[in-house]
Parts: structure tokens; sequence; C-alpha cells
């Protein structure tokens, strides 16, 4: 360990109404990889954020190796050598690959035009250099969230960052890309002498990457300690502030009651290009069908299918045996599915909208919320807001809050709230605990194993083999579009399981059980 | 009496409560678009101008920008300030009927338009097709006078309309009858700008016109017409004014213009009325005959480019039209 | 809850007021720097637009297209769909009740009436369908789809009154007949042209007031405009309520314009709204879309408008002055939040001086 | 009869209309990157055609007319820019509001510094000059397209190359795009998106009293009121029309123009002046249809081609 690179003390930050930050003090040693736990809402990214230059402190001081620095703007922390990589992708979608890495200190030809093939050069000898394959050429809209993971991170290399701040990058990685970036990071540091600091959620990944950790609860600075003295159990109580128990989720058996068939559905991307070439499976009631595979196979296309927000091209549906054709979510959700999203922002939640608006969301068409459909009780779903709120335990001062202003942890448990409160015998659930701390994915996981034993069919689609396994039946791989295996949950470990998410292995088991 | 709404003004303004007391005769002037259109609206403004100075009323102007909601309000604001209201515009045409009835010890004078039938109402009707007429005979005779620079062999005049309007259509009929009736083989070709506040809309139409031949373009467009002039310098030809004499603007291409004598037609209904002499309830066309449209040629300085020959011709249909030997056509 | 909400339009309702006051200061400072009395003007404004029966009656009645043009813009807005074609519904609304006005004068006064508006409806909500359909099929910017359509509306009435439906009785107009005289709304105030529209207008407002704010249809725009792919997700029939939105918005416009001739001119004229839609668009912006917000900004809005024709009048300040001044206080209004913020986080910062002054004060010791 | 239409002077004609409207357009679209919809450009032109007038007038110079005019785009471009940069308001109703402010201010000052109202044309008003390349003149329609122009047409042509370059080909360009289209994105490499904005609507302003100066000094010598007649709103549709993207803006513009001007000459044919004047709004219209129903069958194509894929 080095000398202390970095030292924050007494960082206050006060947001209208909200203390994101309390008096914090944080040393960062050079050379360390550092990590920064709490639940959603503790305030790390603003803490990041100001060490960055993004936000201002409303008071405290940073020192940087030793001395006093006023970091005013990002401009200043880039100066300093601190680079950061956000929580949420800070790309233009329209720019391509190249030219978001160099977007802010381009290679100039004649001093004032853009150096497009300088930039290509660059890219290349970046990916080279770190071993973060891309695509200069590409349109940032048009890469999966690895590969904008990776360009994040070159930008900041090409910056020459000496300290990395990581917000969440594995958030939204399968496996194989947070393995793949964890090399990245353990050469950075082992071999090219940088610092990293790095946000997660994540306990395994503290454990098996981190130097130090510290752990923050409510914009306070709980404590500093090495990781080889923690363990996942004593990190999960620091952050939650009381005992966690990480309980066997007890399931009742499955009936053999089937609820929802697929046959050989078939479907398109957004790009019009074929994304399901015909799957098959089905679900039983009280049952949770696990989706493993590496993103962008197809996984969100069949959800949308599912649920109506996507055309059908071909093959068939059925639910409880009655064939259906999917015209619209209202059709879809009319026949019983609810569903959760896997992008909670973008489709899940209207963030103008206060909780109420969007809890209520689908009750303007209940005949018990809405007089004759068109007169809208305002008490009565303001009351089952209320307890919703408490049943799930979204963390807010009022039902009135507008929702673009809760943690992303919160704003994910009124989307389960809203869904699950429906009590559909179909739950389509999507990344349900992407971006979200422990203490929420625990509750997460308890009321889905719940949904599952009042006997209903889930279908649940998820980047964390981890989530897959705790929480399926049965769970099937997907790859390119086709079905490559269909396991049973037991028979078949996560290092296998790689193999078909990846292709390599095919079985042609799994045309329904 | 006024009623309420009527007390409620006076309340609202003292200044001219006084002013009413010291019994000096007043003038209220609405007008439909707003003054500094350097015709229509300027040539009532320098009627009653002209009277306060000759007939020591005092008068004061109020502009709807042309703006129809305000067409009522500022009629009645000017029948609360005055005994005698002259209303210029045509737009005015069931306005003025309907506030009329309400102040029956105000008189109005309407000018451009025609009623009959209500007391305290004198309708100022212009030919405008008797000077068009003029105008248009003007045209034909120049755009054969190949002595003037500029003007070619080719039979072809134009005119620039604001918007296609009735009033404006009568203009053309009167200004196409005028130039057939001097030479039937002239081509007369008419371009509505459809705007009467685009100077640069008006340059493109004339500009048009000259390209297709025209040596002449009578601009009967309001502010839209400035860009006729221009167009006329720009391409060496020439253009007729309208509404008050415009030469000066640019006396190099302005041949002339066709007067309608708005500011001399109110002047002489106040003087009428301060006399007593005047009938209300009728209309009073100003023709050619009343000399309330005519041809003016500027200041005896400018250069000038009617022919004594031509000028004696326009005098010449001007009688024949007072005694109607010349039936000249009217647009609706 | 509603506490918390009564204080946000509170809070909102006194920073409107703030901006409106400092617009009027700068109104003030313009007026002097030209040599007028402030005082005189404004008393002038003041009483010119409430200061008698006569101009509080000529005040409301400007408000009557204002607030429908304006909740016809805050439905649309509000769905994620811009109407800025509401002047050339007005203009077909308008001319189409002329002309049920003047066709069936047979009809009962009641039925023409009420044909006459929901014709103008009709036209006016089918003329909005056309760039909705637009919209929603085939992706075309309405707003830019509108704005053509608005010049179309405007010389295509021309046209009519000039040639097809060109009359003797018209004076030197371009217009159409006179409507019936039994269809002619009667004026509520001698003089005015304050008329029983108004009345038609407030139930209108109530209803959408009603819509927008109780119902699941409300719900439904709002949703669809705050976030379309949500509203869709949850079952919203997005397209649909986009359209309907368009169309109900153009069926105000017409309305409107219905009014117009009912009510002021009793037959279509050329150039019968000097921008009516956009002042309404106007309005609505100015207090986001909230029905509400609109009826009282409407308000304000008409009494600056016969206010100024009184302050032009009563002191020879010249109208164009009063134009500027009008100007500033929108500008002011439409800054307002940004305002808000600004001083809040100025607030913030003394706290954080103060703060450090006490930090500085412990470490002392 | 057809030739009558059809002829050199149309192309012309099509030019001069169309000018006003390339130069406001040009603005626009540097602020549509950055994000905002700027539909005060009518009020910023009218601002650039009355300053011209001034300054070309008192000083008896043209440049110094233009300057004025700059100088005023200018100062509107940072008001517009503290409102709807600074204090985040409604970029519709400032435009609104701009536009209002105009119209009010330039009658005011017309009537303070000239004493007239509604229209102020004057001899000493010293008009742009116009440019002709010697040699041109042999070739008719090389004549028509290039010579004799008002100085700010060639410099409206300039611009959409240099507008082009500079949005696609300059690191600057690439900034302001970023800040329309993620801010956050450029704050987080340390350049500042508000600044990129004040920057475009500054730069609006000025390209707009170009136009502004154009319409009272290159394309007319006088100042009438509302004399910019809604070029500015038609700029605005140009630009949504065009995407934003110079070279397809300045040929939504230079339609315009054309069928304006067609639509002047199709009058002496005896088409009613409303159908007439209603042509360049119907083919916009017709045009958007007919190009989004290609991008779409194109689309529809690819599909079908892959149709195998499966
Ligand atoms: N710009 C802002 N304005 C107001 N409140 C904010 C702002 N940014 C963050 N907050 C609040 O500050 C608190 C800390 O937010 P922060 O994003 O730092 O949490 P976090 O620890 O990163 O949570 P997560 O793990 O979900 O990312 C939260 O309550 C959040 O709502
Ligand atoms: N159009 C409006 N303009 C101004 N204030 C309004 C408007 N609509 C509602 N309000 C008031 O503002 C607050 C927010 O209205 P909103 O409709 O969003 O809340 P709400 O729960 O529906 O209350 P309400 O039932 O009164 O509408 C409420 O106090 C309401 O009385
Ligand atoms: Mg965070
Ligand atoms: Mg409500």
């Amino acid at each position: 360990m080095g000398e202390k690179i970095i030292q924050l003390k007494g960082i206050t930050k006060q947001f209208p109404g909200v203390l994101a930050n309390d008096n914090i003090d944080l040393d960062i040693e050079s050379g360390e990889i550092h990590a920064i736990i709490g639940e959603n809402g503790a305030g790390k990214s603003t803490l990041m954020k100001i060490l960055y230059g993004l936000n201002e402190p409303t008071s405290g001081e940073i020192l940087f190796k030793g001395k006093p620095v006023k970091i005013s703007n990002p401009t200043k922390a880039i100066e300093l050598g601190i680079g950061m990589v956000h929580q949420h992708f800070m790309l233009v979608p329209s720019f391509t690959v190249a030219e978001n890495i160099v977007l802010g200190t381009e290679p100039k030809k004649n001093k004032v035009f853009m150096d497009f093939k300088k930039a290509v050069d660059i890219t290349e000898e970046l990916s080279e250099t770190y071993g973060l394959k891309v695509d200069p050429h590409l349109k940032v809209e048009s890469v999966s969230v690895g590969i904008q993971q990776r360009i994040e991170i070159l930008k900041v290399l090409y910056k020459g960052a000496d300290i990395l701040i990581l917000d969440e990058p594995t958030a939204v990685l399968t496996p194989q890309e947070t393995e793949e970036l964890f090399k990245v990071i353990r050469r950075l540091v082992e071999e090219l002498g940088k610092t990293v600091i790095i946000i997660t959620h994540k306990l395994q990944e503290v454990l098996s990457l981190s130097d130090r950790v510290s752990v923050m609860r409510q914009g306070k600075m709980i404590g500093t300690i090495d990781t080889k003295d923690a363990n996942e159990q004593m990190l999960a109580e620091m952050m939650v502030g009381k005992e966690v128990l990480f309980d066997e989720l007890d399931k009742k058996p499955v009936s053999n009651k089937e609820i929802l068939r697929v046959k050989n559905i078939k479907a398109r991307d957004n790009r019009g290009l074929p994304a399901l070439k015909g799957m098959d499976f089905n679900i039983k009631a009280g049952e949770v069908l696990g989706v493993a595979g590496v993103e962008g196979n197809g996984q969100s296309e069949l959800v949308e299918v599912l649920t109506g927000l996507r055309e059908m091209e071909g093959g068939s549906l059925y639910i409880n045996g009655e064939k259906v054709e999917p015209k619209n979510p209202k059709h879809m959700r009319d026949l019983g599915i609810a569903h959760v999203p896997e992008d909670r922002l973008s489709t899940g939640l209207s963030a103008e909208a206060t909780i109420t608006e969007n809890m209520m969301m689908g009750l303007q068409y209940n005949e018990e919320y809405a007089k004759k459909k068109i007169h809208i009780d305002k008490e009565k779903i303001r009351n089952r807001t209320k307890k919703l709120i408490e049943d799930f335990d979204v963390r807010t001062p009022s039902q009135d809050v507008h929702l673009g202003n809760l943690s992303g942890g919160n704003m994910q448990k009124v989307v389960i709230a809203r869904e699950f409160a429906f009590n559909t015998p179909i739950l389509i659930i999507s990344q349900p605990t992407r971006g979200v701390d422990i203490g929420a994915i625990e509750f997460i996981h308890s009321q889905i194993i719940e949904k599952r034993n009042e006997g209903c069919a889930i279908l649940l689609v998820s980047a964390e083999l981890d989530e897959i396994f705790r929480l399926s039946d049965r769970i099937i791989t997907v790859y390119e579009g086709e079905i490559t295996g269909e396991f049973k949950n037991g028979e078949i470990t996560k290092s296998e399981i790689g193999l078909y998410m990846t292709g390599k292995h095919k079985s042609n088991v799994g045309r329904g059980v | 009496g006024c009623g309420k709404g009527n007390e409620g003004k006076e309340e609202t303004k003292p200044a001219t409560e006084e002013a009413k007391e010291q019994k000096v005769d007043k003038v209220g002037l609405v007008v439909a678009g707003g003054l500094g259109d350097r015709s229509f609206y300027d040539s009532s403004n320098e009627g009653v101008e002209k009277a306060k100075e000759d007939l020591g009323i005092e008068y004061k102007v109020y502009e709807c920008r042309n703006d129809p909601s305000l067409y009522t309000d500022q009629l009645i604001q000017a029948s609360e300030y005055a005994p005698i209201v002259a209303v210029v515009g045509f737009e005015f045409y069931d306005v003025v009927q309907e506030v009329a009835k309400e102040f029956p010890d105000v008189n109005y004078i309407y000018v451009d338009n025609e009623i009959e039938g209500i007391d305290n109402l004198t309708t100022i009707s212009y030919v405008e097709n008797e000077g068009s007429f003029l105008a248009g005979a003007l045209a034909a005779m120049l755009t054969q006078e190949t002595s003037i620079e500029g003007i070619d062999e080719g039979k072809v005049i134009g005119m620039v309309g604001g918007k296609d309007l009735p009033v404006i259509r009568n203009f053309k009929a009167g200004y196409e009858a005028g130039a057939k009736y001097i030479d039937p083989e002239v081509k007369v070709e008419t371009i509505f700008a459809g705007d009467f506040e685009d100077p640069a809309k008006g340059k493109e139409s004339a500009l048009a016109l000259y390209s297709r031949g025209a040596d002449i373009v009578y601009q009967v467009a309001g502010k839209t017409g400035e860009g006729v002039f221009e167009a006329a310098e720009e391409s060496g030809k020439y253009a007729i004014g309208v509404d008050t004499d415009q030469r000066y603007i640019n006396p190099d291409v302005i041949v002339a213009s066709m007067v309608k004598r708005v500011g001399a037609s109110i002047y002489d209904t106040i003087e009428k009325i301060q006399k007593g002499t005047l009938e209300p309830g009728k209309v009073y066309y100003y023709g050619l005959e009343e000399n309330g449209v005519e041809l003016s040629f500027g200041e005896p300085d400018m250069k000038q480019f009617v022919t004594d020959e031509m000028i004696e011709k326009l005098e010449d249909i001007k009688k024949k039209i007072v005694n109607n030997e010349i039936e000249v056509p009217t647009g609706k | 809850m509603k506490r918390s909400l009564f204080k946000d339009n509170l809070e909102y309702l006194i920073s409107v007021f703030l901006s409106i006051v400092a617009a009027l200061i700068i109104g003030a400072l313009i007026m002097a720097a030209n040599g007028r009395s402030p005082g005189v003007g404004y008393m002038a404004l003041l009483n010119g637009a409430f200061g008698s029966k006569y101009n509080l009656a000529n005040t409301f009645a400007k408000t009557v297209p204002l607030i429908l043009t304006g909740l016809a813009t805050a439905i649309s807005f509000e769905s994620g769909i811009f109407n800025i074609g509401g002047e050339g519904q007005l203009y077909l609304g308008a001319f189409a009740a002329a002309y049920v006005g003047f066709t069936f004068q047979s009809l009962p006064k009641g039925v023409g009436i009420i044909l006459a508006i929901l014709f103008a409806a009709a036209i006016g909500g089918l003329y909005a369908f056309i760039p909705a359909v637009l919209k929603v099929k085939y992706k075309i910017d309405e707003v830019i789809t509108t704005i053509m359509l608005n010049s179309v509306a405007v010389l295509l009435t021309d046209y009519l009154v000039n040639y097809p439906f060109a009359t003797a009785g018209q004076g030197k107009m371009g217009a159409t007949e006179m409507i019936a005289d039994k269809f002619q709304f009667t004026r509520l105030v001698r003089l005015s042209t304050l008329n029983t529209s108004i009345f038609f207008m407030l139930g209108i407002s109530i209803v959408m007031y009603y819509i927008m704010k109780k119902t699941s249809w409300g719900y439904d725009f709002k949703m669809t405009g705050q976030n379309e792919r949500f509203a869709k997700y949850g079952g919203v029939k997005t397209e649909k309520q986009m359209i309907v939105a368009m169309v109900i918005s153009g069926a105000l416009c017409g309305i409107a314009g219905a009014f117009e001739v009912f009510g002021i001119h009793y037959r279509f004229l050329q150039n019968i709204s000097p921008g009516y839609a956009f002042d309404g668009m106007l309005v609505a912006m100015i207090v986001k879309n909230s029905p509400l917000g609109i009826l009282i900004m409407s308000i304000f809005f008409g009494g600056l408008k016969t206010g100024s024709i009184s302050m032009e009048n009563a002191t020879s300040i010249p109208s164009e002055l009063v134009l500027v001044i009008q100007s500033i206080i929108i500008l002011f209004l439409a800054g307002e939040t940004g305002f808000k913020k600004k001083i809040k986080n100025m607030m913030l910062k003394k706290k954080k001086s103060e703060k450090a002054v006490k930090d500085s004060a412990k470490s002392a010791f | 009869m057809l030739s009558q239409l059809f002829n050199l002077t149309l192309i012309q004609n099509t030019i001069r209309t169309a000018t006003p409207l390339v130069l406001a357009a040009m603005g626009g679209l540097l602020t549509e990157h950055a994000g905002i919809l700027n539909i005060g450009m009518e009020g910023m032109i009218l601002l650039g055609s009355f300053f011209g007038i001034v300054g070309s007038y008192f000083f008896s110079s043209s440049l110094m007319g233009v300057i004025l005019a700059v100088v005023a785009g200018i100062i509107i471009g940072i008001i517009y820019g503290f409102f709807v940069v600074e204090l985040e308001s409604d970029e519709f109703i400032i435009g609104i509001a701009i536009n209002i402010f105009a119209s009010g201010l330039t009658v005011f000052l017309l009537r303070s510094i000239f004493g007239v109202k509604g229209a102020f044309s004057s001899p000493d008003i010293v008009p742009l000059p116009k440019l002709s390349f010697p040699g041109l003149d042999k070739i008719p329609l090389l004549n028509v397209l290039f010579n004799n122009h008002s100085i700010f047409v060639y410099i409206s042509w300039i611009l959409v190359a240099l507008i082009y370059i500079y949005l696609y080909k300059t690191p600057k360009g690439m900034w302001l795009r970023a800040s329309g289209e993620y801010p956050e994105a450029l704050e987080t490499v340390g350049v500042s998106s508000k600044k990129m904005k004040y920057i475009s609507s500054i730069a609006c302003g000025v390209l707009c009293s170009f136009a502004g100066a154009h319409l009272s000094l290159g394309y007319l010598t006088l100042f009438t009121e509302n004399m910019s007649a809604d070029r500015g709103f038609i700029a605005v549709a140009a630009i949504i029309f065009g995407g934003a993207n110079p070279i397809k803006t300045f040929a939504a513009a230079m339609m315009f123009g054309f069928f304006d001007a067609l639509g002047i000459r199709m009058q002496v044919m005896g088409v009613p002046s409303q159908f007439t004047q209603m042509i360049p709004y119907v083919v916009t219209i017709v045009a958007l249809v007919i190009v989004t129903k290609n991008h779409m069958n194109k689309i529809k194509k690819r599909k079908e081609k892959e149709e195998g894929a499966y």
C-alpha cells in the first residue's frame, strides 16, 4: 500500500430536503482497490461526484497527496489524474466509440479540425494496451452495455487517469463480462500502479476484488476495514445497520398445472433483425422458470412479446391451454400477465409523476378504483398506495414525492409493489434486482418466492446467475434467440451453464417438460 | 344618454372629462390598421390635422392594429371622447352600425364603405375604380412611350394588390378597363402579394411582373407596396403609387399616384357638420367628379414622365367618365 | 398530502406574483425614461381592465377565446402531442359555424346554435385529426405540419369568403352573410361584446378540468405525455390517446371560432382572429397546462389587453411601449421557475457559509 | 405556358426568396443541435432588420448597418440564452416573448429615432453591395445563379458549408451536438454544456440579424413594421424538415423559396391567389409524407430480405 493519495475530511452535502453526505472522512491509498458499499441512497455516488468535481460539497475539504485542493469541476479532477466511470453511462449515443473516447480532448488536424483517423488509432492503441476490445467505428447506440462499460473505462484511461472511480460498474454486466472487467482492474492496479475506487452492491465482488472496503449508511461513513478481515455477513450488517439473515427460501412443491405455454415463437429486434428464432417452453402454476443467457440473446424480445410490447411474428402462445394472439400490453394484462420490466426508468415508471400516480397505473381501468372506469376515486387509490409503500418498504418522505427523486432501489420497489399487487396468475420478471442493495435484494427475492408459493407462474430473466439459481425451479439457457438447454435447478453447475449460455454446448432437451 | 358603461369610462378619464366641459369641438379618428402606412390611414390623419389647424378642433387617434377584437372597444372609446367620430376602414362595416345606434348624439363619418339610413352615420365612399381607370389609361399610354428609357415595345402593364379583397378588386376592375380603353391589346397582369405588410413579397411580385415584360406596375398594397417601388428602381422600370401622392418616396420611378383624398373628404365633412350643412344618413360618393379620387403627379420640381398630351387625354377621359360617356366597371 | 400540494401551489402563486411585480417595475422604469408617469399609466391600465362594469365585461369578453384555445393547448401538450395548429382550426370552425348560421336560418334557435357549435367542433377536430394521424402513423413532426396547416386554413377561408360565399350585404369586407338574428348570442353588458358564450365556455372549462384532473382518460393523457413507453407498458392505448387529445384540442379551437362568429361578429370575417390560438398557447404554457391556472392567467391577459388600450388612450403612452411591457411580463413569467431555483440555491449557499463559520469556530477550540 | 413558369428568372426569385430563410435557419439549427428549438427567430430577424437600417442610415455605411445588427443579435442572443439556458425556462414561451418584444421595440424605436410610424425609407440608407463575377455573365445559367446577388446571398452559401464543417468536422461542433444530445456526458469530460448552449443561441442571434440585415439592406432598402413577416417560423419549419442537417435544411429553405416564387408566377396564369399562396405549405406536408413513406418502405424491404434469416 502506498501513501494516502486522497483524503476527504468532513465532507457534507446538503441537497434540498436530503442530507446526502454527512461529515464524511475517507482516505484512499495509492495502488489500492478500495470498495465502497452502502444501501441505495446511502450517498456513495454523491461522495464520488464531489471527488470528481460534479457536486460542490456544502462543507468539508479534500487533500490530494496531502495538499488541500479545490475540485470545482471535472477538468480539475482530470488534471489531478482522477477519472470516473458513472453509474449511468455518460456516452453520446449518436457518436462513434472513438468519438466518445476522445470527447473533450480530441486530437486535431491543423489546430481546428477533428482528426477522426487519429481518434480511431488512439482507440485501437488503448484497447490493445488494456486488453479492452472495442470497434472504434460503431455508433455507441448500437453496442451492448458491456461494451459501453469498456468504452467508459477507456475514456477515463485516455484522459490519463491514475485514480479510477467506478460507480457500480458491474450492475449491468454478465458474469463473464464482470470477470473480464475484474481482470482488467487487477492489471491496472498491479501492472500499471493505478488506484481504483469501486462502488458495488455485490459483496462477493467486494471480497474477491478489493483491498479495503468502506461502508456508508444514510449519508454517514460507518467505517473502513481491510477486506481480508471481512465477510459477507458482517459487511451486510454494517450496511443495513441490523442483522441480515440470508435465510434459505422455503419453496412449496410445484403443481403440475400448466399456465403458460410458448410454441416456436419468433420476433425481430428494433433493427428488424430476427431476435427470437423459435422458442418452446412452458411454466406451471407455482413454478419459477429462470432464463439464463448473456444479454442480447433474445431475452428482452421474449419478454416484450409475452407482454404485448412487441409483435409476435410466428409461433403460438397458450394461457391456461387457450390459444392467444397478443395484441397489445392491455390485452396481455387483461389475460392475467403482470410485468416487471428490465429498464425501470424508461419502461416501468414515469419519473415526472408522483409515487401515487406511478402506483395507480392499471387501476384506471378497474371498476373498484375508477367508477365506470371513468371517475377516479382518489382517496381509495391514495390509501392503497400508502399500504403498498409500507408493505414493500419504499423509503420515501411521502407518496407525493416525484419518482425521479427516489434512489434506484426504491424505484425498483415501486415497480415490484405495483406489479405484484395485481395478483395475476402469471408474472414476467426481468432483472428484478439490478442496481439494488442487499437489503432490498433479500426482500425482493422473498417476495418473488412468496408469489411462487401462492401458485403464480413466474418467468424470471436475469443476468445474475446467483439470482437464477437461487429462485428458479427450472432453468433454460438462451443463445442467439434459441434455447440451448433446459435443466432442473440442481442438475447443473454455474460453470457448466456458462457453456450453454455461450452456445458452446447445445442439448435438444426442453421442448417443454 | 350613454348609460352605465359610459359613466364607467368617464371615471377612468378625468382629463377628457373636463375637456368636454370646455365645449371645444373634438374629433375621434378610429383607424382599422395603424398610422404610418404612408397612404390611406396617414391621409385620414392629415385630414383631422388640417381640421385642427383651420377649424380649431381637437382630435385623438384610435388605432386597432388590424385586431378585430379591438374594433368595438376603440370605436366606443372614441364615441365617448368626441361628438364627431371619423371611422376609417371598410372593416368597420358591422361594428360602426352597431355603435352608431348606441350613441345617437355622436356624428359618425364612416370612410371607405357604403351604408344608408342611419341618421347619425354619414358614409364616404371612394369610387376607386374611376381613379384606377385613369391610372390604367396612363399606364397603357406609358407602356408604349419607348422614348422614356426602360420602356419597351411590349404592351404589358401590371398591378400588385395587397390581398384579394372586394376593395382591391374594385381598383383592379377600373385599372384594367382604363388600359383597355386606351388600347385593347394592352395586357394587364395582376398579382396579389397576400399581405399588406410584407415589402419583400411586394418586391418579389413586382419583379415577377417586370420580368414578364410589364413596364409600369400599379401598387395597391399598403406597406407591401414599398417593395414595388424598390423593384421598379432595381429593374429600371416604373410604378404608380396609391392613396396619397407617393411620388416623393422615389420620384425617379413613381410616375404618378392614384390619390384617394381621404383627408380632404374627412375635412370637408367635419366642416359641413360645423356649418350644419351635412345631410346625415346618406352616402357621399367621392369620385372623379367630387375630386375624391384623382391622379396626382407630385411637385413641379420633380422629373415628369407624363407628357402634356397624356394629361389632356386623361382630362378628356375624366370628363367622359363624369358625364357618363364612359361606364367604369366595378369589381366586387 | 393536500397540504404539500397546497404549499406547492402557494409557492407557485407567490413566485408568479413576484415575477409580474418585477416586470411592472421594469415597465415603470421604461415609462419614466420616456417621461411618462408610471403611476398614471398603471392606474389607467388597472381602470381600463377592471375599473368599471363595462371594462370588466370587456376583459372577460377577451378571455373566452383565450381560455378555450388555452385548454386546447393544455390537453394536447399534456398528452405529448403538440397542437400549434389552433389558429387554423379556429378559422375553419368559425367558418363552419357561420355556414350553419346563415344557411339553416329556419332552424329553431336552440337547435341551430347547438348544430353550429357541434359542426364547428367537428370541423376543427377533423382538421386536427390529419396531423395527429401523420404523427402517430408516420412519425411526422406535428409541430411543422400544424404550422403549415394554419396558413392553409386561413388562405382557404380567405378564398371562400371572397368567391363562393362572397355576398352583397358585406359592404367592402371579405365576409360571409350574416347569421340569422335569432342565433346571435345576447350581449350581457351594454356596449361590451361580452355575451352568453362565456357561460358555454365556463361549462366547457369545468368539463375539461374534470376530464384532465379526475378521470381515467385524464390520467392516460398525462402518462402518455410524460412517458409514452411506460403508458403503453401499463396498458394505455397511447396512439389512440394522442389522436383523441389532438381531436379534442382541435374541437375546442373550432368552438372558439364558433363563439367569435355567434357572439361577436355574427358572420365570418377575413382575419377573424388576431392570433387567439397563439395567445392561448402562451397562457397554457405559462401555467404549465393547469386548467385552473389557464382560467386565472387568461383573465390577467384579457385585462392586460383591454387595460393597455385605455392606458394608450388616457395617457399618451404609445401602444408599442405597452407591447414592450407586455413582453417583459411574459419573459418574467416564463423565467419564474428558473428564478425560484436560483434563489433557493443562493439560500443554500448562505447556509453553507454560516456553517463554515460555525466549523471554524468549532475547530478554534 | 410552362416556359413562362419555369425559366431562369424563377431560379433568381427562388434564391432571393430563400436567402433570409437560409440565414435564419442556419442559426436555428445550431440551437436545435444544442437541444433548443428557437421560435424567437422571427423577432431576432426583425431586430436585425431595424438596427441594420439604423447603422446604415446614421453612419451612411452598410457595413456599420451590419455591425449594429450583429451587436443587436448578440445582445438578444444573450438574453435568450439567459432565460433558456441559465433559468431553464420554456424555450417556447421565451421565443414568443422575444417576438412580441422585438415587434414592440422596433416600432417604438422607429418612432423615437426616425419620428415615423410604420415604415422608414430614405436615400441616405446605404444598401449592401451586390457582387458579380466577370466572365460568368457569358453563360446565362451561371449568370443568374452566381451573378449580382446581394452579398449575403453568397455569405449564406458559405455559411451552409462552414456550419456543416463546424458541426461534423471539428471538436467544438461535436461538443455542441453533445450538449444537445446528452449534456451530462459533456459535463463529465470537463466541457460546460451550458457554455455550448449559450454559444449556439448567441450565434443564432447573429445569423438571424444577418437575415434581418439582408432583408432591410440587401433585399430591400427600407424598414417596415413586422417586415420579417413570419420568415422566422418558416425557418423553424425548414430546420425540422431538414432534420437540422445544414445541407438538408438549406434544401428545405430553397424548396420553400422555389414554391413561393412559383406561386407568384402561377397567379398571372389565373389561379386564385389564395391557392397559389398555399402551395409552399401544402408541398411541405406532402413532401414530408412522401419522404417518411419511402423511408418506411426501405425498412420494410430490408425486413423482407431477411425473411429467410430465421
Ligand atoms: N441532484 C440531487 N438532488 C436532490 N437529491 C439528490 C440528488 N442526487 C442525489 N440525491 C439524493 O441523495 C441521496 C444519495 O444519493 P446517491 O445517488 O449518492 O445514493 P447512492 O448511494 O449512490 O444510491 P444507489 O446505490 O441507488 O446509487 C439519495 O437520497 C438521493 O435521492
Ligand atoms: N388545473 C389546476 N390549476 C391549478 N391548481 C390545480 C389544478 N388542478 C388541481 N389543482 C390543485 O392543485 C393541487 C394538485 O392538483 P392535482 O389534481 O394534481 O392533485 P389531486 O390529488 O388530483 O387534487 P385535486 O383532486 O384537487 O385535483 C390540488 O390541490 C388541486 O386542488
Ligand atoms: Mg449511486
Ligand atoms: Mg389529480
